[in-house]
């Protein structure tokens, strides 16, 4: 076993440990044992940056792949197909090792700014429990190299943060919260398994590698269409994980839960692990499917945008620029922008930890308070956090010299090389929606710097059965927080601010502050070959999947490539560009595209975000327009984007009324119909009894009942032969030989 | 108008009969001790005493060693093939002898008696002479000797059933079973004279012979002849439409002659049939109907289908547990028949099995019956309410026999309903549906039987009478006895099938 | 040391009824002795289970023996049947991959139910005589490998169960154990009729005669031609097959059959219902593995979508059920009809996916549900009421109990990690691998959802929030200043006390373990699973 | 009288008269509501058969139908004695011996 696979193992497991030792012992421990959360996921980070170092620094080889396996359930000889095996398995490549880090880093600053905000809770052990067994789950996530593994941890995550996003369950907006988001992520995990189950179907392993290996040699029995329904299935739990559009509703509820967790698990990782295992399944993804994926990115990424900008509360703000990203990130996976799309997935994974624990800070500044309306004036009591809060921003909306203009840009580029690539017309539509989402950003940004940190305090202008109600809605938490001036927090709240936005300035990945291509990630992170081919008519399905696919290692190795000789004109072009060669033109032709489109999309972007500040300014800092009255001009659009375009109360009135409509009705049918097609007939029965009623009301239902029903009639009706009059007998007596006789004498006659 | 006989025929004549009495010693030996038993009665006028029964026991028990002794004669017809001795009569005259002997335990059992009767003596003669009628009608080979043992059977039978003269419902259930005995077997003689008509024989094996060569072209007249027949044997097996005085005598008897009616003389009335259906019904040759004008297949099918039906839908509306028990004979009679109407031997001895299992179980129901009703002085459905506390054993027994009667293992009833399922399944798929009715009726009965237990422990007694009612070691003893016999037999029945195959074989015809 | 483990709890009925009734405790102690007991021969058992031999059908010298294990056979009736032949019914047990499990799994739930039967006061003799009848019932029709024999077993089940819930039942129980009781019946006489034409049918290859021993039928060869059920009568096959069918799926429960169900599970006694639902209902998938399937495998093959089709009706109309229940029982119970739901689609299957999940599927669920109604059970101890509404917020009150509700609700909802998951995924691959149920099995996924939908949401109203009006229990501060609440007439521990721990612990171990680890259970079923998809016939693999 | 000037008469006279006896008791039998005339009934059916056995002895030849008649009388003496026996006590409990009054117990 490779020395890094073992490492691997043992990060994988130190959250777990914490998690068990926490869950059981944390009454019995000093500080209900945080120190034994925060101390494990410090080793593990520290473990991973040794992995980080080893893989990224030192091997520096865009293809690094060490893999590990094991049996794990043994079928035996199954008849029809032979030796089956499950197996479960690591995998570390370059996108593992950088998440492994990221992952941990996070989590660890997390565990750490916990020890300040969650003080005093009365469940204080228990909720780093659950971020133990969270980040377990999600490095699970990170590490499992075939489909059944990740879902399983799939689920975990899902577990882990209905867990913590119901840790105040005593809140019934808690409880509902979390039932929803889990409810959700189900919806979107069917179709996942689905998918899976589709691939599994065909070739019997769950394994990446070998289903790759299998697709490229072409073994996938079904039609392309199948192929292209598993690419969106499987695309299906990202839209639950990471709240794509229509499954986008739980994330903002997510809300509910302690901020920390907002920011370890609905911002920074979990909601990121989506796009990461879209990223892990990107080359079974036919166009077809890429397409639908670019185009719910796209608009996810705007319709969230536009949700965020008249939000009130700090967190459901961040709650949807979250949302708005992940779009980005996942246009940027449909349009075949993988590595831009990754890069933005750590960057934004760093200043939104960044913002959220910001808003942590002020929230736990102003004693649970988490109306923007009643804040302002905080960069004087808080200056660490404003400054640090700031710059996230900054990073977020996608100014230059900061990690998210790098990534962001370069997702744009490869929109519009996308667009280009595919011919235009509708497919302008997503560069566009990406842009204009770009300018929100940066108003819905500025406005919520403005309000927080800038002006006067407003705190007094909050109604007081309002602020009551809230005080309430928290039970004994804060009940230890006497209300005392709001000042700065503690350095173990501080810490994690100054280090995440370090992270998201632009050095750390590149040293072209405008170009994200020069830096190492989008070295170490290439685009992998896809292995089923483009929708082009003359490259067919079959062509392309012999194909050799570079780092897939496949049986395909050994088959002649007439493509690779160089006489490929996009190959070599695109290997001019220092990648690797594509084997499928379109990709090539959009990477390539991408590239040229690379400085459009900068001048447009820088645009663009100015734009949005500007607005930002001109509706709050100047007030040349008062926000009031234009919403009031445009009350239809602002209450649209305010109720968050009624999605809620669609799916209320749709599917959730509707299932708790058609489970009543079924109820009834059961207890109504397939219980008594003759209960209604037992009180017939009942009616023909002649004893006490406890008699017929054991008549047994369904069919029994119906023969019960007949039976006990026709008994009614015979008995009533039985007169007691020994005459009555005798005649019937005669009577029955007659008929037989007369019957007889019919049949011998005639 | 004929000219006496001959020495010569006459010495022969008393010398068969001096060789024939050599077969009769049970019959001879238990009519004598009817008549001791008058006798005894006659010199102790007391009420109810032990003595009597204990005499009558210890007679009945003497009398199965003449029976066995039998097994070793050559099974062979005698008084002129009057009178045969063959397996399948053995096994019935050890069946009624039986009968007869639980018929006393559960008669000593019974406290009724104490008040309702002055002496007991001549009941047990009587007890006594119903079994030397009913072992009469297993072996009698002759029209003649059918009807006489019949009616001898009968008569006591009456006079059993109304034998509680103060008892208006004794009485009724006697006057009913007299005239509708009386009329059916009135018509059944009928039949017989067409039969000797159509015959000139009274002699079963001699009537089939020449039925077999003969029947054919006087079919209609047969046709009647079987019909009138079938009704004096319907009569006395109590199936449907012939079964109209069993509800009411079975519920208006005494006790202990219910369960001996509608055991024994059941018993009886089917050892009959089959013994006429068999020897008398030529059945070796292709179709029936074409022989004799009557398809007595189809007429039996009738009859059984019927009597499950009726028996099983009607014994549902039953809050008198004996009349509930009379309506489940009926049902039981229908499925005796399945087993005649395969007609061979598998089908026989399924029959016999079954005859077995239900003589076990019934009598042991009666026996409860009676002891909760010594205690409760009720047969009704609700005063059975709690009778599971305060009669533990009685409760445990009762339910196990109503079990067997559903036929459910491990009982011996449900070993009786697999013979004769298994017999007709034997046949192919052309009885399956009989099988079917079978079946399905037994889930119904299923339920009505049921009752009882639930009564018993389901349900509250009305008035709280928490009192343990003590019924005495010997019942105890007794239904413990029965109830392990009727699982034991469920398990192991070996013995009980195999005698019934020894048993399934008759005199002068060979079934296969 | 089968026949041991059959025998053991009536053993222990015996010796109970010698004990005075007064004796209540010596009672119970000699029937947890015996089960405890039966508990170290299962497990001696499955060390010695050699998981390579496949069982199902007979070895290759045509004989059980290196086929089955553990095999006991004596010849226990030996009839000559007048003008047929003889009739040789045997004492015929063994166990193979199938049965093996379900021994571990009866032995498991027959000691626990024991345990939970502790508090029962009412006539505690004769409730542990037939509950030890019960046991013995349902450990011989597991490991029975002769058609009487079984048939014996199965119907001995009814009579104790109808007393057991028409005794010590709820409110409604005359209603609920004479359904029951009918139901049942009315599914296993067919039976019987089918189990005599077998008879007919079939010759034992070894000895030439008609036998009822499942080992010679379950091999289409040993079949009379021109028989009953010979191959020659498809009509009679195709009846004989259904017939059968539902006479098992009335036990699963199957859709249309299943109204007796919720009724028994409501009015039985908690520890009966975990014996129904932990045992009973298998029996119903047990038969018609063991059975059905092996004896009519062609019938099989034409019906396997009708199947798949009716595992489908079961996940769904069961969860839509359960999602309008206000009775937790009643939901519970709804629960399970739906989980068996998974196990008919993962037999219609026909593959061994399928099949090893349907199986695994039937041992979590034993346990599972289990857990689920033990837990009821306390609630119900406590509260007396089982109505949903009628709590909330008992998190903060009862942390254990709420922790251990929540595992079982997660572990019943299928999440990884526990039992429960890896069965159903399982299902799902075999049912989707096969193109018969492939859509089915794509219908049937949104079981997923909507068993997420009721547990999260009864696991809400009743733990999470605050204490409805109306709650059955009041919230009172104790003098340590902190709020506990007190349920009206019970004096007992508030959260669980040793007695119940030691019931539920050792079944959540066991969930969690077998969802990280299944192969203790799956190694053994794989060889037998995979030899029955074989005997199953050549379509299923052609379709593969 | 002389035997042979009955021989003239053919069987069918015999069993045309034994018919009409049965018809006649069986009508009885159902319509009468005395029991004792129902046994009247009974006996007149009895000795329709009685008639079809000697007619039938007579022209078939052998005795069996002689003895036969015979027991059937024997039989008939004995069935009235315990039959009037039974209707008195009828008659003592329920003061009447109308059979369609007699139906205490029914259904």
């Amino acid at each position: 076993m490779h020395s890094l696979i073992q490492l691997s193992i043992v990060i994988l497991l130190l959250p777990l440990l914490s998690f068990v030792i926490l869950i059981f012992f944390n009454r019995r421990l000093p500080r209900r044992g945080d120190f034994i959360g925060v101390g494990i996921l410090g080793t593990a980070f520290v473990l991973s940056l040794y992995i980080f170092w080893q893989v990224i620094v030192q091997a520096y080889d865009p293809a690094f792949r060490v893999a590990w396996d094991f049996t794990w359930i043994d079928l035996g000889n199954v008849p029809g197909v032979g030796p089956l095996k499950i197996k479960m398995g690591i995998v570390i490549d370059n996108i593992a090792s950088i998440m492994l880090s990221m992952v941990t880093l996070i989590s660890f600053l997390v565990h750490l700014y916990s020890t300040g905000y969650m003080a005093g809770d009365k469940n204080y052990g228990r909720f780093f429990a659950y971020l133990g067994i969270f980040t377990f789950s999600m490095l699970g996530i990170i590490l499992s190299d075939n489909l059944f593994a990740i879902y399983i941890f799939w689920e975990l995550v899902g577990l882990s943060s209905y867990l913590l996003i119901g840790f105040f369950f005593e809140k019934e907006s808690a409880a509902d919260a979390q039932k929803k988001a889990f409810l959700a992520n189900r919806v979107g995990d069917i179709g996942m398994w689905l998918g899976i189950l589709i691939l599994y179907s065909q070739f019997h392993t769950f394994n990446y590698q070998e289903i790759y290996a299998n697709l490229a040699a072409g073994k996938f029995a079904l039609s392309n269409g199948w192929l292209t329904a598993a690419g969106i299935l499987l695309f299906m739990g990202c839209v639950g994980k990471s709240a794509q559009f229509p499954l986008h509703v739980w994330l903002p509820d997510a809300m509910e839960g302690p901020t920390p967790v907002s920011a370890l698990i609905h911002a920074a990782t979990m909601v990121a692990a989506g796009v990461y295992f879209v990223a892990r399944i990107f080359v079974v993804l036919t166009p077809d499917a890429l397409h639908v994926i670019a185009f719910v990115g796209a608009f996810t990424a705007f319709m969230a945008a536009t949700i965020a900008i008249t939000q009130h509360d700090i967190k459901r703000v961040l709650a949807y620029s979250t949302v708005s990203q992940l779009g980005y990130m996942v246009l940027g996976l449909g349009v075949g922008a993988y590595s831009a799309s990754l890069f933005h997935l750590v960057t934004h994974a760093f200043f939104k930890a960044c913002l959220f624990l910001g808003s942590g800070a002020i929230i736990h500044a102003m004693h649970h308070e988490q109306d923007m309306r009643w804040m302002g004036g905080l960069r004087k009591q808080m200056p660490w956090t404003f400054v640090t809060f700031t710059l996230a921003t900054l990073a977020l909306a996608g100014l230059p010299l900061t990690s998210g203009f790098l990534s962001k840009d370069a997702i744009l580029a490869g929109a519009i090389g996308f667009a280009e690539v595919e011919g235009g017309g509708i497919y302008y539509l997503i560069p566009f929606l990406g842009f204009f989402s770009a300018m929100l950003t940066a108003f819905y940004m500025g406005r919520q710097i403005w309000l927080v940190f800038f002006g006067e305090s407003r705190t007094h202008l909050k109604p007081v059965d309002d602020q009551h109600h809230d005080h309430n809605a928290h039970g004994s938490h804060d009940d230890d927080h006497s209300h005392h001036g709001v000042h700065e927090v503690a350095w173990n709240m501080r810490a994690p601010l100054v280090i995440l936005a370090t992270l998201s300035v632009f050095f750390v990945y590149s040293p072209d502050p405008l170009d994200g291509a020069k830096g190492w990630f989008m070295k170490m992170i290439p685009t992998p070959a896809t292995v089923v081919g483009s929708s082009n008519p003359q490259q067919g399905f079959v062509h392309a999947a012999v194909m050799q696919a570079p780092h897939v290692e496949s049986a395909t190795h050994t088959v002649p490539d007439p493509q690779h000789e160089g006489t490929n004109p996009v190959a070599q072009h695109s290997s001019a560009h220092g990648d690797h060669v594509y084997s499928d033109p379109r990709q090539a032709a959009i990477v390539h595209a991408g590239h040229g489109a690379h400085y459009t999309a900068i001048y447009i972007s820088s645009v663009m975000v100015i734009l949005g500040i500007g607005l930002a300014c001109i509706f709050y800092v100047f007030g040349v327009i008062d926000p009031a009255k234009t919403a009031l001009a445009i009350r239809p659009l602002y209450l649209f984007s305010f109720n968050k375009w009624y999605w809620d109360e669609i799916y209320q009135a749709t599917f959730i009324r509707g299932s708790v409509l058609i489970a009543k009705m079924l109820s009834w049918f059961d207890t109504h119909v397939v219980d008594g097609i003759v209960n209604g007939v037992a009180t017939l029965v009942r009616k023909f009894a002649f004893l006490n009623n406890s008699f017929d009301k054991h008549v047994v239902d369904g069919l029994v009942n119906f023969t019960a029903f007949t039976v006990n009639t026709t008994g009614a009706v015979l008995r009533k032969l039985q007169t007691g009059k020994v005459q009555t007998y005798i005649v019937m007596l005669i009577l029955v030989v007659f008929g037989y006789f007369v019957f007889y004498f019919s049949r011998i006659v005639y | 108008m004929f000219e006496l006989p001959s020495g010569a025929e006459i010495q022969s004549i008393i010398a068969s009969l001096k060789a024939s009495v050599g077969f009769f010693i049970p019959e001879i030996y238990l009519s004598v001790l009817f008549m001791l038993l008058i006798v005894i009665d006659l010199v102790t006028k007391s009420k109810k005493n032990i003595l009597l029964s204990l005499i009558t026991l210890s007679g009945l028990t003497g009398s199965l060693f003449f029976i066995y002794q039998q097994h070793s004669l050559q099974s062979s017809e005698f008084f002129f093939g009057m009178y045969v001795l063959d397996e399948f009569a053995l096994f019935f005259k050890y069946f009624f002898v039986l009968s007869g002997m639980l018929a006393v335990v559960v008669t000593m059992a019974d406290d009724q008696f104490d008040r309702e009767v002055k002496s007991i003596g001549e009941y047990y003669a009587l007890i006594v002479s119903m079994v030397i009628g009913m072992i009469m009608m297993a072996s009698s080979q002759d029209l003649l000797m059918i009807f006489l043992s019949m009616e001898l059977v009968s008569f006591t039978a009456y006079i059993l059933t109304g034998y509680f003269k103060k008892n208006q419902r004794s009485s009724e259930a006697a006057l009913k079973y007299l005239i509708y005995g009386a009329v059916s077997s009135g018509l059944m003689v009928y039949g017989f004279s067409l039969l000797y008509g159509l015959t000139a024989q009274t002699n079963l094996i001699k009537i089939g012979i020449e039925l077999a060569a003969t029947g054919a072209d006087k079919s209609l007249v047969m046709m009647l002849a079987s019909l009138l027949i079938i009704t004096g044997f319907g009569y006395k097996i109590g199936a449907v439409p012939f079964h109209f005085w069993a509800p009411d005598v079975y519920e208006g008897a005494p006790t202990p002659i219910t369960a001996y009616l509608s055991v024994a003389s059941k018993a009886a009335g089917f050892a009959l049939l089959m013994r006429f259906f068999y020897v008398a019904i030529p059945h070796s040759t292709a179709t029936l109907s074409s022989i004799v004008g009557i398809d007595w297949v189809t007429l039996l099918m009738i009859l059984s289908v019927a009597s499950m039906i009726y028996g099983n839908v009607v014994a549902l509306w039953q809050k008198n547990v004996k009349r509930l028990l009379a309506y489940s004979s009926i049902a039981h009679a229908g499925y005796l028949l399945l087993g005649l109407i395969v007609m061979g031997k598998f089908g026989t001895q399924a029959t016999l099995f079954y005859l077995l299992s239900y003589f076990l179980v019934n009598f042991g129901a009666f026996y409860v019956v009676i002891l909760i009703a010594n205690k409760t002085g009720s047969e009704n459905l609700d005063d059975y309410k709690g009778l599971g506390k305060t009669m533990p054993v009685a409760g445990a027994a009762l339910t196990v026999f109503l079990v067997s009667l559903v036929g459910l293992p491990p009982t011996v009833g449900f070993i009786g309903k697999l013979m004769i399922f298994s017999a007709l399944l034997a046949k192919g798929s052309v009885y399956l549906w009989l099988a079917f009715i079978g079946i399905m009726t037994s889930v119904i009965s299923l339920y009505y039987y049921m009752l009882i237990p639930l009564n018993m422990y389901l349900r509250e007694p009305q008035q709280a009478t928490g009192k343990a009612m003590n019924t005495g070691i010997v019942p105890k003893v007794i239904m413990s006895v029965l109830m392990a016999l009727t699982i034991y037999f469920g398990l192991f029945f070996t013995s009980l099938s195999d005698f019934s195959k020894y048993s399934s074989s008759l005199f002068g015809i060979v079934l296969q | 040391m089968l026949s041991l483990i059959v025998f053991l709890p009536i053993i222990a009925g015996l010796i109970i009824l010698a004990v005075p009734s007064s004796q209540k405790q010596i009672i119970r102690i000699v029937s947890l002795l015996a089960a405890l007991a039966q508990g170290v021969l299962a497990v001696l058992i499955w060390k010695d289970y050699n998981p390579a031999l496949p069982g199902i059908t007979a070895g290759p010298n045509g004989s059980p023996l290196g086929s089955f294990q553990f095999v006991e056979r004596v010849p226990w009736i030996n009839l000559d049947l007048a003008g047929f032949g003889p009739l040789n019914i045997e004492y015929f047990i063994g166990v193979d991959g199938i049965s093996i499990t379900m021994v571990i799994l009866t032995a498991l739930v027959s000691a626990i139910g024991v345990l939970s039967s502790w508090p029962i006061q009412k006539q505690v003799k004769g409730y542990f005589i037939l509950y030890n009848l019960l046991a013995t019932a349902m450990m011989g029709c597991f490991v029975a490998l002769d058609f009487f024999l079984f048939y014996v077993f199965w119907e001995v089940m009814l009579l104790p169960m109808y007393f057991l819930i028409g005794i010590w039942g709820g409110p409604n129980r005359e209603y609920a154990a004479i359904k029951f009781f009918l139901y049942t019946l009315f599914g296993s006489v067919f039976m019987l009729l089918v189990m005599i034409g077998l008879y007919f049918s079939v010759t034992d290859p070894v000895t030439g005669n008609h036998t009822f021993s499942l080992v010679a039928m379950a091999t289409q060869s040993n079949y009379i031609k021109d028989a009953i059920l010979g191959p020659d009568n498809v009509v009679w096959r195709y009846v004989a097959f259904i017939v059968l069918f539902i006479g098992f799926a009335i036990k699963v429960p199957m859709f249309p059959f299943h109204t007796w169900l919720p009724d028994a599970h409501v009015e039985a006694p908690t520890p009966i219902s975990v014996i129904l639902a932990g045992v009973l209902l298998k029996l119903g998938t047990y038969g018609m593995i063991r059975i059905n399937f092996p004896l009519f495998p062609e019938v099989f093959q034409a019906g396997m979508y009708v199947i798949g089709i009716f595992g489908a009706i079961n996940i769904i109309y069961g969860a839509f059920c359960a999602l309008a229940q206000q009775d937790l029982k009643k939901m519970v119970a709804y629960s399970s009809i739906s989980h068996m739901g998974y196990v008919l689609l993962g037999l219609s299957a026909g593959n061994s996916e399928g099949m090893v999940g349907a199986l695994y599927q039937m041992f979590n669920h034993g346990t599972i549900t289990a857990m689920l109604f033990l837990l009821v059970g306390v609630i119900y101890d406590r509260a007396h009421t089982r109505q949903i509404d009628k709590f909330g917020g008992l998190a903060s009150y009862m942390p254990v109990y709420a922790g251990l509700v929540t595992v079982a609700w997660f572990a019943s909802l299928g999440l990884p990690g526990l039992s429960g998951f890896i069965s159903e995924a399982l299902v799902f691959v075999g049912a989707f691998s096969s193109v018969t149920t492939r859509y089915i099995a794509m219908v049937s996924v949104l079981g997923i959802v909507f068993g997420a939908a009721y547990l999260l949401w009864s696991l809400q109203r009743m733990f999470l929030g605050q204490r409805k009006p109306g709650a059955a229990y009041d919230v009172v501060t104790g003098d340590d200043g902190h709020e506990h609440i007190h349920f009206h007439d019970w004096n007992g521990k508030l959260d669980l006390d040793a007695r119940e721990l030691t019931m539920l612990v050792p079944l959540v171990i066991i969930t969690i373990v077998l969802g990280i680890y299944p192969m203790p259970i799956l190694g053994m079923l794989t060889a037998s699973i995979n030899k029955l998809v074989e005997v199953l016939s050549p379509v299923v693999l052609s379709q593969l | 009288m002389d035997i042979q000037q009955l021989t003239t008469i053919g069987i069918y006279h015999y069993l045309t008269i034994s018919a009409l006896l049965l018809g006649l008791g069986i009508f009885a039998v159902m319509t009468r509501r005395n029991a004792i005339v129902i046994l009247m009934g009974v006996e007149l059916i009895l000795n329709a058969a009685n008639i079809n056995f000697l007619a039938f002895s007579k022209y078939n030849g052998g005795m069996e139908g002689v003895m036969f008649s015979l027991f059937i009388i024997v039989i008939a003496a004995a069935e009235a004695a315990i039959a009037l026996a039974i209707i008195i006590n009828i008659y003592k409990l329920f003061k009447s011996v109308d059979v369609s009054r007699i139906d205490t117990m029914k259904e």
